[in-house]
């Protein structure tokens, strides 16, 4: 192999990259520039993550987080396009739905998380309303955003032959958008994740990430264990996002052509 | 004055909301959700019944609302710079997002309070810390979007200013930045509410002031009007801020109307 | 949950209303006793499926007591005043944890200039919830010293973390509790400044476990059940310390090694009326509560 | 068929408003084909968007079979100036062809079969696979081109639908637009700014002013049909009334579009 | 000063590959106007996309100055045949123009200078402070041909400049370009589709053939200058080149690209 194709190869940069943060925090550490007292050392850290694969109570934790965060995420894209639609299209509506809307946006979890124990009996139903709660903004703005960014004249030209309002919606808008609104969601994936772990870790339960967090809170060693568990989000984080940018570029390869996308 | 009036007229859905609010708190009688008036006067009791030389605000608003607002802005402001300079290196730079991307990804699944204990011990307590809190939460719509932006420049106007020979930075300014503009738009915005909310998480471990250090002492006293009452200064300041972004963003993308308007 | 559905499946099962109910417990040595009835099958000779989960305060956990989604949980005992004052209407069902000597110590650095509490006049102690017991206990001994609470600043940090903040000199102090306690010392020596279970927070009461009044009036014969159940498992945390350190490394993070020399705390066999208004009185007291909440009104029985 | 009465459109407001029609008056017989010719700038494109629905107009009316214009009619078709932007880049070629079929009710393999047929017409047999930006600017104009004649409207406008072909495509394409129009009964409006072409195709040439746009002249083309390239090119009354044109169109610009 | 050998291009791959061009060899010597014509969708945009560095061709060279072409070269200005979509719709149509003069190092009222009287000549006086969507097709081209004389470059590329406008616009244009070529010495090459335009404003014509593009001729244009619209276009060797070019590129088209 050539250097040339080394450095194409995505999984070998990205190894590189990954491996030069964990570098530069394990040197934070080892040089007492972070005591290790205060913040563990990133081997040590890198370590207990590695020991948490075998452990098969760890991993019961993660599929129960993964079952919640695509519930969630799903749930969120199926009511965030349609009514960033809606909004997008409707300047009205969106202009007196906006005070609403933007009062309800800086909600922190902090103190959704305890009305949602009130108001849901079951666990994995307030998970999935805490995640669509805090995920639908960023796959709803991006939606309403991406809608006027659609050429005027592909709508123009879809009326002209007699289209009505929402076939013009639905085969001009929504294909010219989702390049924009698959940003919104892939947004969004990482957003459900935080708020699946942190529904966990304020609401209890009695299994997730955020309750596995919660059960080494006892240990001296909680902080090793927390950030660890943070590790296997952050890899989560990466591997579901790696499965989007790969459906991104088979669904709009066209928007890629036309765009002269960098890869 | 005719402005004033016709932007007051887009605010009616807001007392309707609040009497159907009041209406159905008044029925339901739990104390887990006072009344939206119950609510007014512990706010005014807590922030606004001070003298009238400081416009009717008490020490503790004085304390807490413009420290915590100072923050919100140096981080948004922080992350704004960190996240459009990031997003468009990523965005133009293949090379450098093969190696950067995955730590982009890794980043932005990680929930921001379990970073809390590592800008600790970076920053030990303060503004400074909880700055980084916030910027670490909310760069990331910022960063996707601006990249998003970045790499889907119309195909068509970069050959231009290459043929036209125009350096890097008169490519980046005058045809990049513009061309990702409302993108970055969307992520600022989105950004903008996170701030809040992440300004809350920032103050939840070893502070002694600002609105979320209030909500937190509310939730520890079981002052529920008080936890509400922090929530609706949120919201409203989410929505004060929303409405001056917005006047911002229209002259700035005020091209963008204009071009994508359809009659 | 209290539906009909419940109450149906009742009569299977031994005439209780409900033979499976959930309960919070929090990873702390103070519910050791709740998972030895389990293991040992206290609550299935009751007739009881006891199904136990993590949670993370008795704040949030009062909430899901509200929302349904727990039937009971364990709680401190200040959150519990605080909450019925606030209007809630809970009932207390078991007793769990009561402090003895050196379980809850505020902790200072190794070459701390502070010598006694009355040193701590403005420096900084972490807790680890404010409005809490590490607060109300804190003051307790500043006030024996001649400070009030208005002469330090409060901090809020998980316990794990004290130590480090203690080493970077973030706080001046910080209120411990165990296998922290154990761990601050051999890690950076933290040395102990005062014990704050003495004098007027002497044996005092922790935790124990709540309901909702609602639940209790629904389900009498459930929660009777529950409470055989667990006494026995209490008798026993009580008696035998061998059986609290086997039980610890099941649902804590706490190895046995460190189980073994932990200071740890009691655990009462009888919820006790006169005990429990010594938290009400000091919290009165110290102004976390307007007025007295006679323990009574929160003890099965009475209809408060 | 189509009446359009003292049409006038005004741009923007205040001090950069922009009359673009100055209150135009003109009327398409059913089945006519009439060429609009004007200076560049002058509103062809906006009063083609009028009467297309797609733009209200600020004053005047355009009725269309007795029924006044409020929104886009049915059964029409428009071949943009923009072609390139009016196709989906999203879909093949064919798919572009074939969309607005589905508003005819056509079934799936109907629609496909007269985007091929379509598309094999304007000389893109095989390119109904390929994605619009795979295409030349020319292709892709004969692709919107296609994509009108597939749906054989009972009104099509043409906004200049040939100026990005080579000369021999280009005449071509004006006889397939005019053997389509007399198998199918189309009334058809086409913008042209080749004079030669508008009196080649047209019934009537409509001469516009410039910007405000008015009606300057308008000509009946009495040619014989059929017709034909080079037959017809040679008639003299079609070099009488390209002459003829060709002096109307120069008599609007009375001051130099491009300085000397 | 251009010299073209060999050069293929081949898009895409496998299959479905598409061969646009298949050997193409050409000199232009400096200050030189070549016009190129050929068939739509032959390859000549991609031909002056390769000259101008947008492309990396898949085979032959181009040298420009003796240097072989790896990227875009210095002092370069192209009209793109899809001048809509190359405008940039956040500036003016002042700015628009301007841009470029940066390069040259233009301090700012001396570009906005330049572009203002760039915009006369093409006729658009009063436009720059419009920005392009207000502008009507034929005025945003003219506004992407006045970018690239106010450029002033070496080299000028030109994509069917002048297809969008009317009649009396597309002369002046084309007696525009040739002062301008003849005042600051560029040369310039000039894709059109306009037979009579090529041997008007050319030196030499060149024509490709149909995909994959070979030069299928290449005529020196012997009219006595300066040109002028009415006399050199009477002129019999003005008529005759034209016939002869008409000859050449129908040739081309052994196969119709219109059905008929
Ligand atoms: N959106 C707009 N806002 C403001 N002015 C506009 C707008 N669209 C068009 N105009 C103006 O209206 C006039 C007529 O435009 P139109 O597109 O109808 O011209 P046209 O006759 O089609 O010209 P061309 O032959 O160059 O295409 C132009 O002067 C143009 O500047
Ligand atoms: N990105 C692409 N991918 C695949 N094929 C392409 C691409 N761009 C152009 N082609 C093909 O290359 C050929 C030549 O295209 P080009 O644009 O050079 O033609 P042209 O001579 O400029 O035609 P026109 O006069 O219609 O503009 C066309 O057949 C076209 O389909
Ligand atoms: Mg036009
Ligand atoms: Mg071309």
């Amino acid at each position: 192999m050539t250097g040339r194709s080394l450095l194409d190869n995505r999984l070998l940069c990205g190894a590189i990259g990954i491996a030069g943060l964990f570098c530069v925090a394990e040197l934070a550490g080892r040089t007492g520039l972070i005591d290790p007292i205060v913040f563990p050392l990133a081997s040590t850290v890198v370590g207990r993550a590695v020991e948490l694969a075998a452990d098969g109570d760890f991993l019961a934790d993660v599929v129960s987080t993964l079952g919640a965060w695509a519930a969630g995420l799903l749930l969120t894209v199926l009511i965030a396009v349609p009514v960033g639609f809606l909004l997008g299209t409707l300047p009205r509506v969106e202009s007196a739905l906006r005070p609403v809307l933007e009062f309800l946006r800086p909600i922190p979890s902090v103190a959704l998380i305890p009305l949602a124990l009130l108001l849901f009996s079951d666990r994995f139903d307030m998970k999935v309303a805490v995640i669509v709660y805090a995920a639908w903004w960023p796959v709803l703005i991006n939606t309403m955003y991406g809608l006027r960014d659609v050429d005027p004249l592909a709508k123009e030209t879809l009326r002209s032959f007699g289209f009505g309002p929402l076939a013009v919606l639905w085969r001009v808008s929504l294909p010219s958008t989702a390049p924009f609104i698959a940003t919104g969601v892939r947004l969004a994936a990482a957003i459900a994740l935080i708020l699946a772990i942190s529904a966990e870790l304020l609401g209890g339960g009695s299994s997730g990430i955020g309750t596995f967090i919660l059960e080494s809170g006892s240990s001296t060693d909680a902080l090793e264990y927390t950030v660890a568990a943070t590790i296997w989000a952050g890899a989560i984080g990466v591997i579901s996002n790696s499965l989007f940018t790969l459906a991104e570029r088979r669904l709009f390869h066209w928007h890629l052509a036309r765009t002269e996308g960098t890869r | 004055m005719m402005r004033f009036l016709r932007a007051l007229g887009r605010l009616w859905l807001v007392p309707v909301v609040l009497v159907a609010w009041e209406a159905a708190t008044r029925l339901a009688e739990d104390i887990f959700f006072p009344p939206p008036t119950t609510i007014a006067a512990r706010m005014h009791e807590m922030w606004f019944s001070g003298p009238a030389e400081r416009l009717w605000l008490t020490d503790a608003a004085l304390e807490n609302i413009p420290t915590s607002v100072g923050r919100l802005f140096a981080g948004w402001l922080l992350a704004g710079v960190i996240g459009v300079v990031l997003g468009v290196m990523l965005g133009r730079s293949a090379l450098l997002s093969r190696f950067i991307d995955p730590l982009v990804q890794f980043g932005r699944a990680i929930p921001p309070p379990a970073l809390l204990p590592f800008f600790l011990a970076l920053f030990s307590v303060g503004a400074q810390m909880q700055i980084a809190t916030i910027v670490f939460g909310i760069v990331w719509p910022i960063l996707l979007n601006s990249s998003d932006g970045a790499r889907h420049v119309d195909r068509q106007h970069l050959e231009t200013s290459t043929v036209f020979g125009l350096s890097r930075s008169q490519r980046l300014f005058w045809v990049i930045l513009p061309s990702a503009m409302p993108k970055i738009f969307a992520g600022l915005r989105l950004s903008l509410s996170l701030a809040l909310i992440l300004m809350v998480i920032s103050e939840l471990v070893g502070s002694v002031n600002g609105i979320g250090f209030q909500l937190l002492d509310a939730q520890r006293s079981y002052d529920l009007p008080g936890v509400w009452g922090t929530i609706v200064v949120l919201g409203v300041l989410g929505y004060l801020l929303n409405s001056v972004f917005l006047v911002a963003e229209r002259r700035v993308l005020s091209w963008h109307r204009g071009a994508n308007r359809t009659t | 949950g209290s539906d009909p559905a419940d109450t149906a499946e009742a009569g299977a099962a031994g005439g209780l209303e409900k033979a499976e109910i959930t309960i919070g417990a929090l990873p702390i040595p103070d519910s050791a006793a709740l998972y030895i009835a389990n293991e040992r099958g206290f609550f299935k000779e009751e007739g009881l499926t006891v199904k136990i989960e993590t949670v993370q305060g008795g704040a949030q956990a009062q909430q899901s007591l509200i929302g349904g989604s727990l039937d009971a949980t364990q709680t401190n005992y200040v959150s519990t005043f605080l909450a019925v004052s606030a209007g809630n209407k809970l009932k207390i069902v078991s007793d769990l944890y009561q402090a003895t000597p050196d379980s809850f110590n505020i902790m200072v650095p190794k070459d701390s200039p502070i010598k006694t509490p009355a040193d701590l006049k403005g420096k900084k102690i972490a807790v680890n919830s404010q409005k809490n017991i590490g607060t109300l206990a804190v003051t307790s001994v500043l006030k024996a010293h001649g400070l009030t609470a208005e002469d330090v600043t409060f901090l809020e940090f998980p316990f794990p973390e004290m130590a480090g903040k203690l080493e970077q000199g973030i706080v001046d102090a910080a209120w411990m509790t165990e296998p922290h306690l154990t761990a601050v010392q051999k890690n950076i020596g933290a040395q102990k400044l005062a014990d704050t279970m003495t004098g007027p927070t002497a044996d005092f009461p922790i935790a124990g476990v709540v309901v909702t009044e609602e639940f209790l009036t629904q389900h009498p014969k459930t929660v009777a059940a529950f409470q055989r159940g667990l006494a026995k498992a209490q008798q026993i945390a009580a008696s035998d310390r061998k059986a609290v350190e086997k039980i610890l490394p099941t649902f804590t993070k706490i190895d046995a090694a460190t189980a073994a020399v932990i200071t740890l705390g009691t655990f009462p066999t009888s919820l006790d009326e006169t005990r429990l208004q010594r938290v009400s009185d000091l919290m009165v007291e110290q102004g976390y509560l307007k007025t007295a909440v006679p323990a009574k009104s929160i003890l099965p029985g009475a209809n408060g | 068929m189509l009446e359009i009465s003292n049409l006038t459109h005004v741009y923007g407001g205040g001090p950069g408003a922009h009359h673009a029609l100055g209150g135009i008056d003109l009327k398409v017989a059913q089945g006519e084909l009439v060429c609009i010719v004007g200076p560049s700038g002058c509103g062809k494109s906006t009063l083609l968007r009028s009467i297309a629905g797609l733009l209200r107009p600020t004053g005047g009316t355009v009725t269309l079979g007795g029924k006044p214009v409020e929104r886009t009619p049915d059964d029409l078709a428009v071949v943009f100036q923009d072609y390139s932007r009016s196709l989906f880049p999203w879909m093949s070629v064919g798919d572009n062809v074939a969309l607005p079929l589905r508003r005819k009710g056509m079934d799936r393999p109907r629609r496909r079969e007269a985007a091929t047929e379509a598309l094999e017409q304007v000389g893109l047999a095989g390119a109904a696979g390929k994605y619009p930006w795979q295409l030349s600017g020319g292709m892709q104009q004969r692709v919107s081109i296609a994509r009108a004649l597939a749906y054989r409207p009972a009104l099509m406008l043409m906004d200049e639908p040939f100026g990005s072909v080579d000369a021999q495509t280009r005449e071509d394409l004006e006889d397939l637009t005019l053997r389509v129009r007399s198998h199918h009964d189309m009334t058809i409006l086409l913008i042209t700014h080749d004079i030669d072409e508008s009196v080649y195709v047209g019934d009537r040439v409509v001469v516009l002013s410039k910007a405000p746009a008015t009606v300057a002249g308008d000509l009946r083309v009495d040619l014989p049909g059929p017709r034909d390239q080079i037959t017809t090119r040679e008639n003299p009354a079609f070099v009488h009334l390209r002459a003829e044109v060709g002096r109307l169109v120069r008599g609007m610009r009375n001051d130099p579009a491009v300085s000397s």
